[in-house]
């Protein structure tokens, strides 16, 4: 690996923050999504409108907030709506763009898990559960996982479907009823993994500026494709690299 | 009705009782979570959207024997590990869980509030939840034919929420994020509040909740009674207490001397706040 | 985005469409109401809680071939004269009627906003409006087998609002009695709010409602548009106008001479209120 | 009839008003029932909380408001809340005491029309129709109904149930599920009518001053069964009449 002045999960981040088009709507988790999708408002997506689970709809934090309920998110947004409203009124009635989502593990198909590691009834590592992502994930127009790349991440079968993303296959979606179109890219600090529009199983289309792809492979629990005319993720600029740092706080 | 919180908490809630202490990050009744621990609360259903510090604690102190959730974490830190040692060692005792995703709580107790005995959404379609929780089943639509989720209304036998204030007649006002707190208090066939203060008159405020008294049961005053989470125009989020759960919960050598701490102590009083306000301004 | 009432209505009204122009007795769409009586829009299916005056007048004018309510008269004063004479003997034309309750409209705007098919209720049980109406329908809990109605959602091609004010992006806010507006906007295909006046920055006011410029399509700028009803902050209700409308609507021939006085006047310009402001006091 | 101090509307609308206690809640509909409501607030029950379907609650109004939603209702609620809420939350969580309606029809059972007079299809009347009333007779604990006495208006049977009463007989509201009461009293301008415990048709019970029997018999539609023990209503009050007359503006 070459000397690069960023580290993988700030590559990471802006590569997702890149995924943001101005003017989308936004349904925002805690932690790495929150941080790209701040990092895209203050960069090329100063219209970005952002929703929280806890009701801040176009919220327009002066710093990152810790949890999705902090006061800062309150007090910048246009509005604050109840809980219930966040999730009938725009979230299940189809009004966000992009839902931008974690994971504890992932799987070939883009099936989400946040709840057990192991057996549910006697589980190796109890995870938080769903929060608001099975819905984020049925009616998002599209969604994007951020998350770090590992063979423990990223496997073979979910142990646990808390989200799905292209269940087992094509069809799927729509045979349950799920109306946005899932998982269209997942950004790692390797590279980007897009779903095959065949399959639906993904593929990996990018990896990250120094980053092989048989690296990515190494750290993937399936037998992982790699997309003919694989991309290189253009590196983060001095700006995305400035803003970044001043919201995280390692400037 | 406005009654000190020791008092509210032995009158309203007994063991056994479903229980649910609702906050979404803002506003959680955490002083109302501690009086419940020291009055040493057994086999509580304990049900919360987003359980965070205060249900582990009560989780790690024995009170619970089952949760009713959508995401329980330590927000912006990590998990919860009374609740995990609970889940997966039954420590100090078994844990029964019933998980659902927070579209499915919002509107249980949205239809708990409503009176109805269901509510209808479009959610859990594909996911593990369904097969594991009786409690979320399909409906078809009388008139499209669709399908969709069903869950069955949340009633609990006692809400817990946090307020801004009060007035004499014991009406309450929150604002700021504002959660899911009007449906779980609607929802419950009792309900405490506690307040940061009480006053002469509730001028409006913009984003307010207001409950009004006859759907109250007990109004007590605790000042800064939502620390170490947040009181909108009061006081801000102690993030600090939030990290620094995460290595006493982890433990339970260190867990139990903070329990033992806890219950030593009588309750706050109700006169000024333990934290320092920061700042009225709304 | 913001654009003259004329053109609003222009581009989001067609014939044929169904459009409800919601208001519950505060903030009608009036001015909207009477743009579209000029435009001659035809084969409307007209939605609304609580039909007015300015229904019986688009009725009046032959613009509907439906309307969709759970209660149609001149409140306070007593019943819709072009309403009836529609229903009792098609004239103008034949109206066709779809009649709920409030209860099952309020839920089938609330079905329509969230993107459910349908909405549940306890209602309609025992009264002749179930087998008048072929969408209201009964659906079994599937949890205590209990027995509820089921009632189609809602979701206009357009819906028409006014509200007190609107920023230069086109965001929206309105306070006082709200009704059902934010439903009615968030259940339609098209939005068209029409607004007091433009302002620089919506300061929060106790009580509002703001619907962001992204759900809405067009904002127009009608001041006193919800005359003769009133507009919180703005004026007072023209009691004497509902009033007086009951003679104007109970006979044909000064129906038909007032709807000529309309149509041959320009719609009021987009500045300064028609009726007096009556004091701005939030 | 004997001359006296208050017309038969204005004995009508005190014993609607004596029929609300203090602190009970009350849903409002607009016209007699308001002006009853109103009157009892503003002297036997300082404490009643009435609702109206606009959604204010808890309202104290200065003056008797001409419609549901007018300013003067909202601007002297303890809230007002969506329309919606007012019918979900409120109502049919069955939170109400007692529900105060109007009709234009009512039968022996209690049930009322408000939607058209004839037939359905070829109404010979059109009346406004439903409004709240359906779910206002379902969930509230108990219901008043306030209506001017005549053969038009008590009838054999309602041309329309808009609104349940007593159905058919014992046990037809259970069968429903109906879960209030119903209608526990009928308040005209010549006395009161309740429905006889055993089998739910409405029985005069009460007759204003100076009001025979025989004259409520002749104005009413169906054989009209008199109660033992029929009670006179005691005479207005002059606070009683006073109140109601500043409120009315007829001093």
């Amino acid at each position: 690996m070459t000397t690069v002045a960023w580290t993988s999960d700030e590559i990471m981040t802006v590569t997702a923050s890149r995924s943001l088009c101005d003017g989308m709507s936004c349904f925002v988790g805690i932690g790495l999504p929150s941080t790209a999708a701040n990092l895209a408002r203050r960069t090329h997506a100063p219209g970005l409108w952002m929703i929280y689970e806890s009701g801040t709809l176009g919220t327009v934090p002066d710093r990152l907030p810790l949890s999705i309920g902090d006061g800062s998110l309150a007090d910048a947004a246009d509005t604050v709506v109840p809980v219930p409203e966040v999730f009938n009124y725009w979230l299940q009635a189809g009004r966000i763009d992009v839902g931008f989502l974690g994971a504890a593990q992932l799987d070939r198909y883009a099936n989400i898990n946040t709840t057990v590691i192991g057996d549910y009834a006697d589980p190796r590592v109890r995870l938080p559960g769903a929060g608001g992502a099975p819905e984020i994930a049925a009616s998002c127009r599209e969604v994007v996982v951020v998350m770090r790349h590992s063979r423990r991440a990223f496997v073979e079968r979910v142990d646990f479907v808390t989200s799905v993303g292209h269940g087992s296959g094509p069809g799927d979606r729509e045979r349950l009823g799920l109306r946005g179109a899932g998982p269209v890219r997942v950004i790692t600090d390797l590279g980007v993994l897009e779903p095959d529009p065949r399959t639906r199983e993904l593929v990996l289309t990018g990896v990250h500026p120094g980053v092989a792809a048989d690296e990515v492979r190494a750290a993937t629990g399936w037998d992982l494709a790699v997309a003919e005319g694989l991309e290189v993720t253009p590196e983060p600029t001095d700006a995305e690299l400035s803003v970044l740092r001043s919201l995280t706080g390692a400037a | 009705m406005i009654v000190p919180l020791d008092e509210a908490v032995r009158e309203l809630v007994h063991d056994g009782d479903t229980v649910a202490l609702e906050g979404f990050t803002h506003l959680i009744p955490v002083a109302a979570g501690h009086e419940i621990i020291r009055q040493g609360l057994r086999d509580l259903t304990l049900v919360r959207m987003t359980p965070d510090i205060v249900y582990d604690q009560l989780i790690g102190a024995g009170c619970a024997r089952k949760l009713v959730f959508s995401w329980g974490g330590n927000p912006g830190v990590g998990s919860l590990h009374r609740f995990r040692d609970a889940v997966t060692h039954g420590w100090p005792v078994p844990l029964e869980i019933e998980e659902h995703s927070h579209a499915g709580m919002a509107n249980r107790y949205v239809a708990g509030a409503s009176g109805l005995p269901f509510a209808i959404l479009r959610g859990y379609a594909g996911t593990d939840l369904i097969g594991n929780n009786p409690n979320i089943r399909t409906i078809t639509c009388p008139f499209s034919g669709q399908e969709l989720a069903a869950v069955p209304a949340i009633n609990p036998d006692v809400t817990v929420v946090h307020a801004q204030r009060a007035d004499r007649d014991g009406n309450v006002q929150l604002w700021g994020i504002t959660g899911v707190q009007k449906e779980a208090a609607l929802a419950a066939e009792r309900v405490l509040v506690t307040v940061e203060e009480v006053v002469d008159a509730l001028d409006p405020v913009p984003g307010q909740v207001v409950l009004p008294a006859r759907v109250l049961d007990r109004v007590s005053v605790a000042a800064g009674g939502a620390a170490p989470s947040y009181a909108h125009g009061y006081y801000e989020r102690d993030n600090e207490a939030y990290r620094a759960w995460d290595a006493i919960g982890r433990d339970r050598g260190a867990f139990t001397a903070w329990l033992a701490e806890l219950t030593a102590t009588a309750p706050p009083p109700a006169g000024p706040a333990a934290p320092e306000p920061a700042g009225r301004g709304l």
